[in-house]
């Protein structure tokens, strides 16, 4: 069961912060909904968890995140991530490359390309839902990204001439893992679709 | 004395062959007192849960126990390592492969058992498992066989690959198994060149599973003071599995008692020998109290006995009349990741050698080559006998095809090649000798019974209104089985023949006790067989008792499968009551001081030839026989033990006919009749034979139309629940109608012939030859199973029947 | 480890009690804590029937239903329909017209079937068919369970007026 | 197929219940009928420390006339509905409906509320629910609100209903007498969901439509009101015509995902093919 996604981000600050950020794995892993890194092995291997919830369904994963490559030229960054569920019935794997483009000094695009592999139980009962939450997940990363790379951005101005190079430190925390929330998520998701509808009711 | 009324009376008192007696196992059934095998429950007994491989193809890097030993009630975990020392890892197969016990380095398909986590109670064993930690690594999957043997292929069985063969001949890839062919190939290729017409189809037998409603299981029980072993298991063949845990385990087979208690329901499930009850019996051995494995749902459909999984092609070459000249069939067949196919020794691609059906087809050529996937093992034959469904559904499906490329009727195309009544025994191009049949009498009696003609009359009117809602459909089937496995010059299993026994005690008082080595799953044989005993010794069947699936007590016998209880153990059965008999000849002789050549035998008694009154009734003899009154030299009693080495199987056929509507723009397919005329030689007991069809045809219609074991590319399973997996309801089951000939087979004590099998494999030809008819008019030849209604709407949008004509109302 | 809950209600006519999980089912605790091994197990996803049993005059699949959500019901299982060393009207016509094999569906189609005759004493075929179709049987392929129904509806129609 | 360990409540009173489950916080959940939450806790998808079983609540359950309007409670079995007079007078369309759901023993325990607060566009009762335009009561430690069925669905198991909240009551405006309905459903068997269905519930005047509702299962992430096609249908005769087109835009609202059942293509071609079938009954049932 594999599904291949790519999805392009607008993110409201220059390519250099982003890029920054891009390489600031357990940044870049603190704006993965549920998930957190648990222990760095060494520089590109690091140990996690992540937490999908889905109504009453809840799957938590645990396992490795190898970095393949991490290429400052084109300023993209590829991720292989693998780990099983706590009862070891399912199993997932997820091949990333995540591009920073700047668009202009202001702004810049996050591309994520990426195929998630899934086997065991999750597969086979959970085919029918398994593109829509992929899709969620993307969504809500996308969203924390762009708010610590603003986060940055503030913290950046304000420290004057800041070194792009070292904005990766000093970052404020990571967001606090909470599992993939579905309604929230969802929400997020059809939340214009709903209002071109139904006008903004239950918002 | 004598007279009609009396014959009859007596005759009725037996509830004899050919009485539909109603079944004495019924009484625990429907009080809910029948002993299945998780009703089993002993002192001590702790329960194993399974723990297996999310990956269809993966390295294990490493397990860790530590958290699944540490949760509440568990006792052990096993892993291939631990089974090492006892050399009980790995398992030979039936084969002549071997089998991974628990996984050892490596998972080859999904769900594969890795560990087994043994705990105080089910719910705390699943807790267990759960908490085994595996580490693997995951490596590409191999789910089409087609590209099985490509040069890239990743090897699926790295602990053979250097083996040159697997039992059946060289192997040219190593994930190749063997090569198997039957039939002149020069003689079939000649018929094809000169040829007026010839044929072709790809036709694919998916991968289904039996499915019954209990799944497999066992109870093992080693006593560690006697060293004396118990298996209560869900098994089809009791004695052969005694054998191969002999083999196994080195416990001498005298100290190992299987008991196959009440089975709810095999259809070919429960024959091969599974690692759950190895794993189960190994942990008995080592921790010296029960072990009980049960498996769940998805573990059975996912993992144990799947059947099919024929990828075949098939050609037909005849002159412009459709008189059938040649025959090449071939299959690439799906074995999954270990070669345990059940079959016998001789015969690794089973039956398939069937394929010419009921014609006369002077040159053929069949060929199966066998190879390995990442997906389950253990093929077995599901409610058929070795791969017979797979030779049936090909030839008749082809006789459609034939039919179809000249234009000739498709009962017509049967007739003019069906073998003629008077050419029996007839044997056919690739070597089995038919025994009986008469075939025409057979499709005629069907034809007249559902008025063919009107039939088509009806269907061509439907194909000419546009505006229809449905496509009418009409399928044929004129199918011969192949049953009763077997002569033990062709057949046997680790070299052991497939003969079967019956064991008979009769008692002072005419009580009878009949044990076999077959093992009844819903058959009735407690009542058929006993039926046999009351008309062949004029005792009656009320006071028989049949007992079967207990080593301990019964003879060795092969077991219940391939429809093969009443061929075989039937005729030890008739042929162990004749001895008993004709000891009560004597007997009876002795006592009326008269020549055994002045009695003759009359329902339940013997008779002086013309002086009716002088006479001893078998009830008398019974008495007699434990007495001193027996003639000199004679030992007291009158038991008798039988082993029944069948001269050739049998031959059951039929003609089934079945009438649906599609609905062209759901797809969705609607049985409005299905006629079904059997011919199983002598009938024992109507009643059972007429359910024995019911359920398959049932079976029958289950597969056409619904079974299926998907994978995506991953080799992950994507529908191994009932959720998916499409076993009918009462609301979806179509409506039978029964009808049969009677043509006794010669060779066999009784006349009769194997049954159960005959509405399976006659059955889901019928089901596809009648969907593909509805299509006929529009140039469709040939549509693969599972005839959903998904897949039926692709081609009926395919070819835009589902479009409505844009006429405005 | 869950919380244990002192589950008690009426089996068969008997009260009975049992200390269980709350996570365990009915099933579980009907044929491991009480014997009655009637009821079987045979898919776990609440599609099969095998382990139907009525409870508060409702088929359910015991499969999936909590024990602790009995507690002060009344549960019939296939072990309380011989009264008195009598047969009920439905085993005896399930016997009678062949309407199982192997039997191990036989105890929740039995069970189903009383509920729907309690509820439709002379149902048509299409009924009998509809109202069964929560219970699977792999051997008979339902034509002589429908008749069994049929046939012990006709029984018990004729005691009522026997009885009236 | 064994769940993993919870702790159980049967509160007897939503005021309880409601206390309950904020008390017991997110990984606490409902218990319902049990049919689709119980199979995902022994396949382990779902762990829930705890089970709040609303079965022990009788005000939960019930069937009764307030005004122009069917009051259901929450709890109340698909059985109970199939046995009642006056849903069989009132809302046959529920009846037609609820006589499609699963089996005989599944429509014992399992609950209106339950189907619809599970929030799967593959349960029956939702789409239902749309063409009935009905509102649920949801209760929380604020008390009560009242949401309209339009926008409640917000995607798979996803709906208005806050986490602390229960869904009490269903209100179902009773639709104008003489109006003609139909619940079309098609599946692969007894038991399974819909590969698609069409709930209907038509009113006409003379020869056209004055009132439609077409509502469509499991062809989406929520089950999905077939707007357009609505509105396109009123004022117009229910002739070949209109039925082709009606269907077609019936089918440009779905957005089904692949899954046993079929592809996309197919269970949108089956929304159509229902939605058809779904509007000719009702016709046939309406009165002028």
């Amino acid at each position: 069961m594999k599904v291949q996604l790519e999805k392009t981000y607008a993110m409201p600050a220059p390519a250099q912060l982003a890029w920054a950020l891009l390489q600031d794995i357990e940044g870049v892993a603190g704006c993965m909904p549920g998930a957190k890194i648990t222990e760095r092995v060494d520089d590109t291997h690091y140990k996690g968890t992540v937490a999908v919830k889905l109504g009453p369904a809840n799957l938590s994963f645990r396992g490795e995140i190898e970095v393949r490559a991490l290429d400052a030229g084109t300023h993209s960054l590829r991720l292989f991530a693998k780990g099983t569920d706590s009862t070891g019935g399912s199993a997932a794997s997820m091949d990333l490359t995540a591009r920073v483009e700047p668009v202009d000094a202001a702004s810049c695009n996050l591309t994520g390309t990426s195929e998630v592999s899934m086997s065991g139980k999750a597969a086979t009962f959970g085919g029918r839902v398994m593109g829509p939450v992929a899709d969620q997940i993307l969504n809500q990363f996308a969203a924390n990204f762009s708010a610590r790379v603003q986060a940055m951005q503030a913290q950046s101005a304000a420290a004057a001439s800041g070194a792009s190079a070292s904005a990766a430190q000093g970052l404020p925390a990571a967001p606090e893992a909470k599992p993939l929330n579905g309604l929230a998520l969802m929400w997020a998701v059809i939340k214009g679709w709903l209002r071109s509808l139904f006008g903004i009711k239950g918002a | 004395m004598g007279d009609l009324s009396d014959l009859k009376e007596r005759e009725d008192k037996l509830q004899g062959m050919g009485t539909s007696l109603l079944r004495k196992e019924d009484a625990k059934f429907i009080r809910g007192q029948g002993t299945y095998i998780d009703d089993i429950k002993l002192p001590g007994m702790l329960f194993g849960a399974i723990v297996r491989s999310p990956y269809a193809h993966a390295r294990i890097k490493g397990i860790d126990k530590s958290k699944a030993l540490a949760s509440p009630g568990v006792v052990a975990v096993l892993t291939a390592d631990d089974l090492k020392p006892v050399n009980l890892h790995w398992m030979p197969t039936v084969g002549a492969d071997v089998q991974a016990v628990l996984a050892d380095k490596k998972v080859h398909f999904q769900l594969q058992e890795v560990a087994m986590v043994l705990a105080t109670d089910r719910y705390a064993a699943y807790d267990g498992a759960a908490l085994v930690e595996v580490d693997y690594e995951e490596l590409p999957a191999i789910v089409d066989p087609k590209k099985s043997m490509d040069k890239d292929a990743v090897i699926i069985r790295e602990d053979i690959a250097d083996k040159k063969e697997v039992g059946h001949g060289p192997r040219t890839h190593p994930n190749h198994i063997f090569t198997w062919e039957a039939g002149n190939k020069d003689a079939a290729d000649a018929a094809f060149k000169s040829a007026e017409v010839t044929v072709r189809e790809e036709i694919l037998n998916p991968r289904v599973h039996p499915c019954p409603l209990e799944t497999c299981g066992c109870v093992a029980s080693f006593n560690k003071a006697t060293g004396y072993l118990t298996l209560h298991v869900t098994t089809q063949i009791p004695h052969l599995l005694r054998t191969v845990l002999a083999m196994l385990s080195g416990v001498a087979e005298s100290k190992i008692r299987v008991i196959g208690g009440d089975i709810g329901g095999g259809f070919g499930n429960k024959v091969p020998i599974y690692p759950g009850y190895v794993v189960a019996t190994v942990a008995s051995i080592v921790t010296g109290v029960p072990i009980k494995w049960i498996e769940s749902r998805i573990d059975n459909i996912s993992t144990t006995g799947f059947a099919r999984d024929y990828h075949c092609t098939g050609e037909l070459a005849a002159d412009k009349n459709g008189r059938i000249k040649g025959l090449r069939f071939t299959a690439l067949a799906d074995h999954g990741a270990f070669n345990s196919h059940v079959s016998a020794s001789k015969l690794p691609a089973g039956l398939f050698s069937i394929c010419t059906g009921s014609y006369a087809i002077p040159n053929a050529y069949a060929r199966v080559d066998a190879v390995y996937t990442n997906k389950a093992p253990g093929g077995v034959a599901y409610r058929c006998s070795l791969r017979v469904t797979e030779a049936i559904y090909l030839i008749e499906r082809m006789m459609d095809v034939l039919a179809q490329k000249i234009g000739v009727d498709k009962a017509e195309v049967r007739r003019r090649n069906f073998v003629q009544a008077e050419q029996f025994p007839y044997t056919t191009s690739l070597g089995w000798t038919l025994d009986s049949g008469a075939y025409h009498t057979a499709l005629d009696k069907v034809l007249k019974a559902v008025d063919y003609e009107g039939l088509r009359r009806e269907q061509a009117a439907k194909r000419a209104d546009p505006n229809s809602p449905t496509l009418m459909g009409i399928g044929i089937s004129t199918f011969t089985e192949i049953v009763g496995a077997g002569p033990t010059k062709v057949c046997d299993i680790l070299g052991i023949g497939l003969f079967d026994s019956c064991e008979i005690r009769v008692h002072p008082t005419g009580g009878v006790i009949a044990r076999l080595g077959t093992m009844t799953q819903g058959q009735g044989h407690a009542t058929t067989y006993a039926q046999i005993i009351a008309t062949e010794l004029g005792l009656p069947a009320s006071d028989i008792v049949v007992e079967e699936g207990d080593t301990d007590k019964a003879p060795y016998g092969a077991g219940t499968w391939g429809s093969r209880s009443t061929p075989v153990s039937g005729a030890a059965t008739a042929v162990a009551a004749r001895k008993i008999k004709d000891k009560a000849k004597k007997i009876a002789a002795h006592l009326l001081e008269v020549g055994e050549g002045d009695l003759e035998w009359e329902i339940d008694r013997f008779k002086v030839k013309g002086n009716p009154s002088q006479a001893k009734t078998m009830k008398e003899i019974c008495m007699v026989s434990h007495t001193g009154n027996i003639p000199a030299g004679m030992e007291q009693g009158l038991n008798a033990v039988a082993y029944y080495d069948p001269p050739n199987l049998t031959f059951p056929f039929g003609a089934y006919l079945c009438v649906l509507d599609v609905d062209k723009f759901t797809g969705g397919i609607s049985v409005r009749r299905f006629y079904a005329l059997d011919d199983c030689g002598t009938r024992i007991n109507p009643m059972v034979i007429e359910g024995q069809i019911h359920g398959g045809l049932t079976e029958a219609f289950a597969v056409a139309m619904g079974q299926q074991i998907p994978f995506d590319d991953n080799g992950n399973h994507l529908g191994n629940s009932l959720v998916d997996y499409f076993l009918p309801t009462a609301m979806e089951t179509p409506t039978w109608e029964t009808d049969h000939t009677v043509t006794p087979c010669p060779h066999h004590p009784l006349g009769a012939k194997g049954v159960a099998e005959s509405p399976h494999v006659g059955g889901i030809p019928c089901f596809s030859n009648a969907v593909i008819d509805a299509f006929a008019h529009l140039g469709v030849t040939h549509m693969d199973m599972p005839h959903n209604a998904f897949r039926v709407w692709q081609k009926l949008n395919e070819l835009g029947v589902n479009k409505r004509s844009a006429r405005r109302g | 480890m869950a919380n244990m809950h002192k589950v008690s209600f009426k089996l068969n006519g008997k009260p009975v009690e049992a200390d269980v999980e709350a996570r365990e089912l009915l099933i579980y605790t009907l044929r491991e804590r009480l014997a009655h091994t009637g009821p079987h197990i045979g898919c776990e996803t609440s599609h099969c029937g095998a382990c139907t049993v009525d409870v508060d005059g409702m088929s359910v699949k015991s499969c999936t239903m909590l024990a602790v959500q009995c507690d002060g019901s009344e549960v019939l299982t296939i072990e309380g329909f011989e009264q008195g060393g009598v047969l009920h009207a439905l085993q005896q016509a399930f016997h009678e017209e062949h309407g199982l094999q192997c039997g191990y569906c036989t105890p929740g189609m039995i069970t189903r079937a009383y509920r729907l005759l309690k509820e439709n004493p002379n149902p048509s075929e299409q009924e009998i068919r509809y109202g069964i179709a929560g219970n699977l049987c792999r051997c008979t392929g339902y034509q002589n369970i429908v008749k069994a129904v049929q046939s012990a509806a006709k029984k018990l129609a004729a005691a009522q007026t026997a009885a009236a | 197929m064994i769940p993993a360990g919870f702790d159980y409540h049967a509160p007897r009173s939503v005021a309880d219940a409601v206390r309950l489950l904020g008390s017991l916080g997110p990984d606490a959940k409902l218990l319902a009928g049990g049919h689709s939450l119980l199979p995902m806790m022994k396949l382990r998808f779902a762990q829930p420390s705890a089970l709040i079983d609303l079965g022990k609540i009788p005000d939960l359950r019930g069937i009764a006339q307030a005004g122009n309007e069917i009051r259901i409670g929450a709890m109340t079995t698909e059985h109970d509905l199939l046995q009642s007079k006056l849903l069989a007078d009132k809302v046959p369309l529920l009846i037609e409906g609820v006589g499609q759901i699963a089996d005989p023993q599944v429509r014992y325990r399992g609950t209106i509320g339950g189907d619809i607060c599970h929030g799967d566009p593959a349960n029956d009762h939702p789409a239902l629910m749309l063409a009935l335009g009905a509102s649920f009561v949801l209760t929380g430690p604020k008390g009560e609100r009242v949401v309209h069925v339009d926008g409640h669905f917000l995607g798979l198991y996803a709906t208005q209903a806050q986490p602390d909240e229960i869904l009490t009551q269903i209100r179902i405006p009773i639709p104008a007498a003489g109006s003609g309905w139909s619940y079309s459903k098609f599946k692969r068997k007894t038991g399974d969901f819909a590969t698609a269905a069409a709930a209907v519930q038509l009113q006409m005047k003379g020869a056209t439509v004055a009132k439609v509702a077409i509502a469509l299962t499991n062809v989406g992430s929520t089950p999905i009101k077939a707007n357009q096609a609505e509105q396109f249908l009123l004022g117009k005769a229910i002739d070949e015509a209109s039925l082709a087109e009606a269907s077609r835009l019936a089918m440009a609202a779905c957005a089904p995902t692949h899954c046993m059942r079929g592809s996309p293509d197919y269970k949108t071609a089956m929304a159509g093919e229902m939605t058809r079938r779904a509007l000719q009954t009702a016709h046939s049932r309406a009165k002028p």
